[in-house]
């Protein structure tokens, strides 16, 4: 009992050690970019990971009250994406977004 | 589709006489009820009804199985010192033509690490998809054609 | 006993889990271009995520918390997918090209893969 | 805990303030919605922090079975969140439109209702 | 505190007001005869005051009232003395001719009847203004006939000469109405007396106070604005521009005469000290001599008669100011003549002027023969004004002459005034009754003949009546003059001039007077050629001064109002938030608010890594190159506000916090798809510290000041009343939801009117737009659909 | 926006969203929830199917305007806050009852209807936001 | 039910038990009622021949609400109604006094006046996208502000008469009407929003959000809480909504783009508002703070008076004249508090009735003028004596009313706060107030004649608007404005009362925790 209890908790630690280490990570990428798409998945990512970040709580507190906040956020964390994906193909079709220098990696160009 | 509905009013009236209205208690007496369809399946014509069940849950199996083992592929690739990536993005002609089963495949596809469905050609006869490993495009073509969209087929016509 | 098993199960389902996650950011992290970039954060990382709902699921004591957290994976596996689609789209929709060291593209000869830039749509 | 909310906030305000002072109104805009969360940050340490524990009474029991966080400031920090993201949402479309109609984002150029140079009333009777 | 029948002297006092509100339909009905029944109205007063005359004369005062703002200490009281009984019977008893002559000076003017009314509301709130009591009711009063007569001078308002002198009148006034109020506020202050009467028994503590100069200067300022005492001479002049009737009664009896009237009435108990005999003899003295050179200067007939106005006022407030009793004697005599006299001559005017189209006295000669019953009632106004018997006027100014006196230097200085500014008045009244009827007849633009009745009455009668009460001065002294002159005073006074002459120092400065007036009549021209050459050569008066002055503070206030209302936001906000700055830490400091030194606590990892996150995303959005870089790094601070929310036990606020995150996202995203803004940061790097030193100010004292609260021991009675409560007795575990919909369900009321307004006022924003045509109404499905509008 | 696979899924995750929002709501007085998180998981589903589908369905699927549908919820809250005028109790006391349905008890408050009103003016106003900007950007 | 069958809670400890009589519910309906309207407005939205009737009739039931309640507290003393029984402070108790009653009475027949007016300004466009909403709902934030007994309350209130007020200002679209929106919109929000941080820095200190609650609690925390900065903290965001120099930016830069009927709602109400919260809060809760910033407070409010004043003889624009009129009155209110006696405060209370009604009969009648002469520039408006003398009359009285000169109701407050100024020592106050109304004077003096006498510099417009309906409008502002000036006594009894209400916290306190309740 004692063992499994010690194992859980060490999970805990571990998983939450691992998960604020990934968050970081893609915060790293969201800043870097470096285009908007990337920042986008970055954000989209964040997302996924407060998801199992809540879970872990959720367990290490024994509040599974918590569980809701992430399945809204499974039902309703992707509409950011969405709308960022809205975003970039409305933009498509002004001249100034795709300039020549973005064609290859292309970065979002400050827009002045 | 009807006897979806017959399914799960049978599930409903065995809450009601139980008199337990858990989530349990309902799916335990929508297998019961299952069970009673299936043992007037002459009646009721055909047993499409169940053979379309089981090949749901192949379907199902089948992307977990995908799933897990093309996670596993990523990680590792990610995790490797060194990347050997052959990126790229293959047409893949669609046999399916109705929109949900299209999407279905499509969103199967992303799901399973190593592909992800970027578009769906305007005539919808081929689905791009982009693939972390495209040296063989035609073996990839191959696997999902078997795979995914053979069972997709099975399980809803 | 069931609940030294469940402690060791739920545990090490969080390690999987949270490895997955870290596996995922990591790709974030060194893959070279978006499209690539998203096999790791739309599956492994929702991968990751499942298997800690996974382990919510077999830790919890009672039904309500199972069946959330099962329907919790289920809505992750709806929306995923849409999500990185659209991304992709968009992305490629909007010039995004494939990272130099790609080695096919069929879309850029599909009729709809080379879009010109038109007038604003009505 | 206080104390590391208390710098938190004061990051966050200094930062949204920061923005506010732009003549960028988009810039604006960010600072108000940092403003917000800086605001809402100090409903929530003024009443004291507790960790983890929701303020949720456990099922089968009629009071909380120990401390819990405490849930007025939560309260008023909900009606906070929602009244301050309607206002962001108009100040932004108003931003907008502002922007669609007057052809500027800079607040310098913001200047029909109070135009520059503006002649003085008649002088005479 | 009233007798009975006080009732009557109300009425009295409200009577005007309401013939002014009759006038409109009473002139629609009768025309300008309409005068004949308005004329009632005053008469009536005149008739009911006449009736104190009695009790007066025996030293008695009526007092009576009621009480109108108790909470104020306020009465509706009056208090007839000599002084002001007096001044009401003249008010009274020239409105009623004046009434008449408006009625025939005014003939077919499409607005008489609003005329009629305008001057009868001027007329009550003169009389308000001298018979009042309480010192508000005063104020009220006076204020009011600063208000009526802006209305009078403005009468013929499509002059911009005419709007510009009821401007001016309305201003100088008005700011000496503001001036009394204050003075008669401190007097209040200082002696506790509401009232006049109640007034009157306190001068000793009065002038001994500190304030007492204060008071004074204050009291003073509204008298001398009023009755137009140089500087503030100037707008009488221009007050010209009204209908003549108007001029006639405002300068003869009324408007003028009440900073008069103000200072006669405190004279006994603010004068008898140094401030007061020199300021009022300085002030007065200046306004005569002033006021007679700027008359010599005018050619036009009332503009020649408004100088001389202001020079009569500056005599009165120099008798009234002189500290003697005869001398105060000689401003009662002097007050009622020139009332008489002047209140004529402008009524002469206005009638050349009415008959012959000209009042330029260098346009007009030989009318007296068509003219003759207006020449005679000019002849007999010049008279009394010269100073020539048997007229009233030579009464005054024999007691002028006594009352002044050879006795000192400072006397001898005053009289010598008084005699140049007599002499050149004397010159002035006969050039104006002489000039336009004698001599050849020159041509004008109308062929004069004598006006009707209604023209002629009223100066006619005023003559005669300072023929009248000169010689049966006894009568006059006994119910006029000597109640009048012991009010003023202070103590009981008998008047005893008579028009017999008596040989002395006022005869002899008499007969100079006379010479040296028949010396100026006769080179009239010269004098007033040389004047225009003086005036021309100083180039500048208090006149001109007024329009500089309005010109200049309207300049400087669209300067200041630039400054500090610059029509810039980022200005705006920096001030703000100075502001704040300001008002954070000047208190923190001064009053030793800081928080104490906090030990520092230890935070689990994954806390020190959302808040990480939180400030990465802060920095990220700091540093964002472009719109949607920003906007992405502003949901990351956002997520981490809703982990912060999560680790700290508010599961709520925290789900909340995530949905709102998410869908300000999407807002953004939807509204910048059209949208090219440009955030980056062009600020140069002088603003760029300053706004970062003014943020880290507000960020700092908010910390700090957040802090602080949190070392006070907190209180939570609240918050366990609700955990105690929410399940036992409001059906819910879930406290804060509790508290939302039930404990203070109120605030989530509030909140969701504030969600569905901005819902509404965004619909508004995005559909309506200005200039764009309304697109045909589509065929909509229920009520679906909406319609784009202009 | 033109896409198939979103369009296809967009109305079934939008209803799967609205079932979802009406659990959060009617949970909220014991759990985290409530009738504003509810209500702004309808609209982003609203959102959803209009990015999705277009304006016009979600319209048509609404039947009446979203801004009536907001202006209700605040008549059903400010309503229901009225009850208590009838039991000579202040304003915005809850008031409780039992009720049977199909012979489960079923607790039916003032506060419920209160909150319900909540959900309809965030669903309402949000929703008219969501559709008003995205109908411009086709406009 | 967390109660099971048969099991007894004693609810004494929580809730109060007395009833609550249909009676005592006059303090909810100038809430309530327009909220009910505005939301069945919005549901009838395409139905723009109703909203006018509609509207009117709310705000008549409102206003006879506001009427009976004010001859209840009038009568029996203040009137508290704690929402959902739970005993105060658990609850939010609505508290209404003399000042809260008068104001919130004021406030209303001022919007019921707008209403009508609104019937021939607001189209069905204006109504469609929700001009009678928004009024409703700004009224029901403005009489909501002025009757709760609960700061945070109060917050929400704001925010309600705020966004409702930004409805308002945009609605119409105009260039300037966004222009000046956003710098209002953006103003506004960081003032409320500092209200929000120093509540929440306020309930930090007390725990408890209970107006009477913190009264009570005030004396035994001032040694050890640092009241006298939360206390400068509400005098910074209280005074940005009252439009106290410097911070009343937002008000110039915006009161003049919207409807006239919106300028003269907001010209009338708004400003008012955060001065009854400063007296609410500062008056109340902070007496000794209030004292020791006494000092900056008259500094600040003779600058607002002067620099308004200034403001308003430097426009061309007749709607920006009144907005710095507007401002300048302000600081005739900021005055008062600074003295802090109840006289001050009686004249403060007393001038914002009169500022209500003849802000708003001002920016009215400014609409008639524009819709008669076509301009509200006073280089071309002119010439209205001669088509219009009613206009005159109103034009005359009104401004009479401002610059506080007899016989209208401006004059009776200033006497107070001078009479005041002078008894605390403060001669220069005075000074500033007599200043201030001489160069108000001038100001409206030279609107008069250069609108009114002035003959017609422009040609007019080819149809003028018809002005019937905003003779009505103004004869009904008029009416009260002729009475306040000839007879302001019953007027003053009420501002005293409304004076001693916030003077007398423990009969507050006393009112809201009746024998103790409550700790
Ligand atoms: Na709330
Ligand atoms: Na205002």
């Amino acid at each position: 009992m004692i063992a499994g209890q010690d194992f859980l908790a060490f999970a805990e630690q571990a998983a939450l050690a691992i998960l604020s280490l990934s968050f970081l990570l893609t915060v790293l990428r969201v800043v870097i970019g470096p285009s908007l798409p990337d920042r986008i998945l970055g954000l989209d990512m964040l997302v996924t990971i407060a998801i199992g970040f809540i879970v872990v709580i959720g367990i290490r507190t024994g509040y599974t009250l918590y569980l809701d906040i992430a399945i809204a956020l499974g039902l309703v964390g992707f509409l950011a994406t969405v709308a960022f994906a809205r975003f970039v193909m409305s933009r498509r079709y002004e001249e100034e977004f795709i300039s020549d220098e973005a064609r290859g990696q292309f970065v979002e160009k400050s827009d002045d | 589709m009807t006897l979806y509905l017959i399914n799960i009013l049978l599930a409903l009236i065995w809450a009601a006489i139980t008199g337990s209205f858990t989530f349990a208690n309902i799916v335990f007496g929508f297998l019961l009820g299952a069970l009673a369809l299936y043992l007037i399946r002459e009646q009721v014509g055909s047993l499409g009804y169940f053979r379309r069940g089981f090949k749901l849950i192949a379907l199902a199996a089948l992307f977990l199985y995908e799933l897990v083992l093309s996670a596993w592929r990523v990680a590792v690739l990610v995790l490797s010192p060194r990347m050997d990536l052959k990126p790229g993005i293959f047409a893949f002609p669609l046999k399916a033509d109705r929109d949900f089963e299209i999407t279905l495949l499509a969103n199967l596809i992303t799901l399973t690490p190593g592909t992800l469905s970027v578009d769906v050609s305007e005539d919808r006869k081929f689905l791009y998809i982009h693939a972390i490993d495209c040296s063989d495009p035609d073996a990839l073509r191959r696997d999902i054609a078997q795979g995914f969209e053979r069972r997709i087929m099975e399980a809803f016509r | 006993m069931i609940e030294l098993l469940q402690n060791l199960l739920v545990g090490s389902l969080m390690l999987v889990g949270s490895f997955f996650t870290f596996a995922a950011a990591i790709g974030l992290l060194r893959l070279p271009d978006l499209y690539s970039r998203m096999h790791a954060a739309s599956k492994a990382g929702m991968l990751g995520a499942g298997v800690l709902l996974l382990a919510l699921a077999l830790f919890a004591q009672d039904h309500s918390t199972v069946t959330r957290a099962l329907a919790a994976i289920i809505f992750l596996l709806l929306t995923a997918p849409i999500s990185a689609h659209l991304l992709a789209k968009a992305a490629y929709a909007a010039g995004y090209r494939l990272w130099e060291g790609s080695v096919h593209d069929d879309m850029a000869e599909a009729p709809n893969g080379k879009k010109q830039p038109k007038p604003r749509s009505s | 805990m206080e104390t590391i909310l208390a710098a938190t906030v004061a990051v966050f305000f200094a930062v949204s303030i920061y923005l506010m002072l732009s003549k960028h109104i988009i810039r604006i805009l960010l600072g108000v919605a940092i403003f917000s969360n800086a605001v809402n940050l100090t409903i929530f340490t003024a009443g004291r922090v507790v960790r983890e524990v929701p303020p949720i009474i456990p099922e089968g029991l009629d009071t909380p079975d120990r401390i819990t966080a405490n849930p007025l400031p939560q309260a008023l920090i909900l009606t906070a969140i929602v009244i301050s993201f309607s206002i962001f949402a108009f100040l932004l479309v108003l931003a907008f439109r502002a922007y669609q109609e007057l052809g500027t984002d800079d607040t310098d150029g913001m200047r029909v209702a109070e135009p520059e140079g503006e002649a003085l009333p008649p002088l005479g009777y | 505190m009233a007798a009975d029948g006080q009732w009557l002297t109300f009425l009295v006092l409200i009577l005007p007001f309401l013939g002014a509100a009759a006038a409109p339909f009473l002139t629609r009905v009768f025309g300008h005869n309409a005068a004949w029944v308005l004329a009632l109205f005053p008469a009536f007063i005149f008739y009911h005051f006449t009736s104190f005359l009695g009790a007066v004369a025996e030293g008695e005062t009526v007092a009576g009232g009621y009480a109108w703002i108790e909470s104020l200490d306020v009465d509706f009281s009056w208090y007839l003395d000599g002084l002001s009984l007096t001044f009401a019977l003249l008010i009274s008893g020239i409105g009623t001719l004046i009434v008449l002559y408006s009625g025939g000076y005014l003939k077919g003017h499409p607005h008489l009847g609003r005329f009629f009314s305008f001057i009868l509301m001027f007329m009550g709130s003169m009389q308000g203004l001298v018979v009042a009591d309480s010192f508000l009711m005063l104020f009220v009063f006076w204020e009011l006939t600063s208000i009526t007569s802006f209305l009078l001078i403005g009468f013929d308002h499509s002059r911009e000469a005419s709007r510009r002198a009821a401007l001016q009148a309305l201003v100088v006034t008005g700011l000496g109405g503001l001036s009394l109020l204050a003075g008669l506020l401190v007097i209040a202050n200082i002696t506790g007396a509401a009232s006049l009467s109640a007034l009157l028994s306190e001068g000793e503590v009065l002038r001994a106070a500190p304030l007492y100069m204060a008071a004074l200067l204050l009291v003073l300022g509204g008298a001398f604005t009023k009755s137009a005492q140089f500087p503030f001479h100037f707008w009488l002049p221009n007050a010209m521009e009204a209908p003549t009737p108007v001029s006639a009664y405002l300068h003869s009896a009324t408007m003028v005469k009440a900073g008069v009237y103000l200072v006669m009435r405190l004279n006994p108990v603010m004068g008898e000290t140094p401030a007061w005999e020199t300021i009022l003899p300085v002030f007065g003295g200046t306004t005569l001599i002033i006021g007679t050179l700027l008359a010599l200067r005018q050619t036009d007939l009332k503009l020649m008669l408004a100088y001389t106005t202001v020079a009569s006022l500056g005599l009165l407030v120099m008798l009234t100011g002189f500290g003697s009793e005869v001398a105060v004697e000689a401003a009662v005599l002097y007050l009622v003549a020139h009332s008489m006299f002047k209140g004529a001559l402008f009524m002469v005017a206005g009638a050349i002027d009415h008959e012959t189209g000209t009042r330029d006295i260098t346009k007009v000669g030989g009318i007296g023969s068509a003219m003759p019953v207006t020449f005679i009632a000019a002849v007999l106004a010049a008279l009394s004004m010269g100073g020539l018997g048997p007229f009233f006027g030579f009464l005054a100014k024999e007691e002028i002459y006594a009352g002044l006196g050879f006795a000192s230097g400072w006397s001898i200085l005053l009289t010598l005034t008084a005699v140049l500014g007599n002499a050149l008045m004397f010159a002035i009244g006969f050039a104006v009754a002489l000039k336009p009827f004698t001599g050849a007849r020159v041509k004008m633009p109308k062929a004069p003949h004598e006006g009707p009745v209604l023209l002629w009455l009223g100066p006619l009668v005023l003559a005669v009546d300072g023929l009248l009460a000169a010689l049966f001065s006894d009568l006059s002294h006994r119910f006029v003059s000597s109640p009048m002159a012991s009010a003023v005073a202070g103590e009981p006074l008998s008047v005893s001039i008579s028009v017999v002459p008596h040989i002395g120092l006022p005869l002899l400065l008499s007969a100079l007077t006379i010479a040296l007036g028949i010396a100026c009549y006769l080179t009239l021209e010269r004098g007033r050629a040389a004047m225009a050459a003086t005036l021309t050569a100083i180039g500048w008066g208090p006149d001109r001064g007024f329009d500089q002055a309005v010109r200049g503070t309207v300049r400087l206030s669209a300067f200041v109002t630039g400054i500090v209302q610059g029509g810039r936001l980022d200005v705006y906000m920096t001030a703000t938030f100075i502001a704040l700055a300001a008002a954070l830490f000047v208190p923190m400091v001064a009053f030793g608010e800081l928080p104490t030194m906090p030990a520092l606590p230890s935070l689990p990892f994954y806390e020190l890594a959302v808040l990480a996150i939180g400030f990465i995303g802060l920095a990220a959005v700091l540093h964002a190159r472009d719109r949607l870089t920003a906007i992405v790094s502003l949901g990351i601070q956002g997520f981490a506000v809703a982990l912060i929310f999560m680790l700290l036990g508010a599961p709520d606020l925290s789900f909340t916090q995530f949905m709102v995150e998410t869908l300000s996202v999407v807002i953004l995203a939807l509204v910048m798809t059209r949208l090219r803004l440009s955030p980056a940061d062009h600020r140069p790097t002088g603003q760029k510290m300053l706004d970062i030193s003014i943020a880290a100010l507000c960020g700092a004292g908010l910390g700090l000041i957040l802090l602080r609260v949190t070392q006070v021991p907190f209180d939570d009675t609240l918050s366990v009343f609700f955990a105690e409560n929410a399940r036992v007795i409001a059906h819910g575990r879930n406290i804060v939801n509790v508290i939302i919909v039930d404990f203070r369900g109120l605030d989530t009321l509030g909140e969701i009117a504030v969600v569905m307004i901005a819902g509404l006022a965004i619909l508004a924003l995005v559909r309506i737009r200005p200039g764009v045509a309304p697109l045909k109404a589509e065929k909509q499905p229920a009520r679906a659909v909406e319609k784009v509008e202009a | 926006m033109h896409t198939l696979i979103f369009r296809t899924i967009a109305p079934y995750l939008a209803s799967l969203m609205v079932l979802f929002s009406i659990f959060v709501l009617l949970r909220g007085h014991n759990e985290p929830g409530g009738g504003f998180i509810g209500g702004l998981i309808a609209a982003s589903a609203f959102a959803i199917y209009g990015i999705a589908c277009g304006v016009a369905p979600v319209r048509r699927a609404l039947y009446f305007h979203p801004m009536a549908i907001s202006g209700f919820g605040l008549l059903v809250s400010a309503l229901s806050g009225g009850v208590s005028l009838f039991m000579d109790m202040p304003f915005l006391t809850g008031q409780w009852t039992e009720i049977d349905v199909l012979g489960l008890p079923v607790d039916i408050s003032t506060v419920l209807f209160f909150d319900i009103g909540v959900y309809f003016v965030v669903v309402g106003s949000i929703t008219s936001i969501a559709l008003a900007l995205e109908e411009r950007e086709h406009a | 039910m967390a109660i099971e069958p048969g099991q007894a809670v004693d609810l004494s400890g929580a809730m109060v038990l007395a009833p609550a009589t249909p009676a005592d519910w006059l303090v909810v309906g100038p809430v309530a009622i327009p909220i009910v309207t505005g939301a069945i407005l919005l549901m009838v939205r395409h139905e723009t021949r109703l909203h006018a009737g509609l509207a009117v009739a709310g705000l008549l039931a409102a206003l006879l609400c506001n009427i009976g309640l004010l001859a209840r507290v009038l009568d029996q003393g203040p009137l508290v109604m704690t929402m959902g029984r739970w005993l105060p402070p658990f609850g939010i108790s609505f508290a209404a006094d003399a000042l809260g009653a008068s104001l919130a009475l004021v406030a209303t027949l001022v919007a019921v006046v707008c209403a009508l007016f609104a019937t021939a300004d607001i189209g069905a466009v204006g109504r469609r996208y929700g001009f009678y909403p928004f009024m409703m709902l700004m009224m029901a934030g403005v009489g909501g502000s002025f009757l709760t007994g609960d700061i945070f309350n109060l917050y929400v209130w704001f925010e309600v008469f705020l966004i409702s007020s930004f409805g308002l200002l945009v609605l119409g679209s105009q260039h300037k009407q966004l222009d000046g929106a956003t710098k209002y919109a953006i103003l506004n929000l960081v003032g409320t929003t500092l209200f929000l941080t120093a509540t929440a820095l306020l309930y930090g200190t007390f725990g408890t959000l209970n107006m009477a609650d913190i009264a009570r609690k005030a004396d035994g925390l001032r040694e050890n809480a640092p009241l006298t900065t939360l206390a400068v903290l509400y005098l910074l965001a209280f005074g940005m909504k009252a439009a106290a120099f410097p911070v009343n930016f937002w008000l110039p830069a915006s009161y003049h783009t919207p409807r006239i009927v919106t300028a003269a709602l907001f010209g009338g109400v708004l400003t008012k508002v955060g001065v009854y919260a400063l007296l609410r809060t500062l008056v109340m809760l902070f007496p000794p703070e209030l004292e020791l910033l006494s000092g900056l407070i008259a500094w600040v409010a003779a600058a607002t008076m002067v620099i308004g004043i200034m403001g308003a003889l430097a426009q061309t624009d007749l709607r920006r004249v009144l907005g710095f009129v507007v401002i300048s009155g302000v600081g005739v209110m900021l005055a008062g508090l600074a003295l802090g006696t109840s006289e001050g405060l009686a004249g403060t209370v007393f001038y914002a009735f009169h500022s209500m009604i003849v802000m708003t009969a001002l920016y009215l009648l400014a609409g008639v003028m524009n819709g008669l002469g076509g301009s509200y520039s006073l280089s071309k408006l002119s010439g209205l004596y001669a088509s219009n003398p009613l206009v005159a009359a109103f034009a005359l009285l009104l401004m009479l009313a401002a610059a506080g000169l007899p016989p209208a109701s401006g004059l009776w407050p200033k006497v107070m706060l001078v009479r005041a100024s002078l008894d605390s020592g403060q001669p220069w106050l005075a000074f500033a107030i007599l200043a201030t109304g001489f160069l108000t004077t001038l100001a409206l003096g030279r609107v008069f004649i250069l609108t009114i006498w002035r003959p017609r510099v422009v040609a007019g417009p080819e149809t003028p608007a018809s002005p019937y309906l905003g003779y009505v409008a103004l004869a009904v502002l008029s009416l009260p404005v002729v009475v306040m000036g000839l007879y302001p006594d019953p007027v003053i009894s009420v501002a005293e009362r409304a004076a001693s209400a916030i003077l007398d916290a423990p009969a507050y306190i006393g009112t809201v925790f009746p024998e103790g309740a409550a700790q």
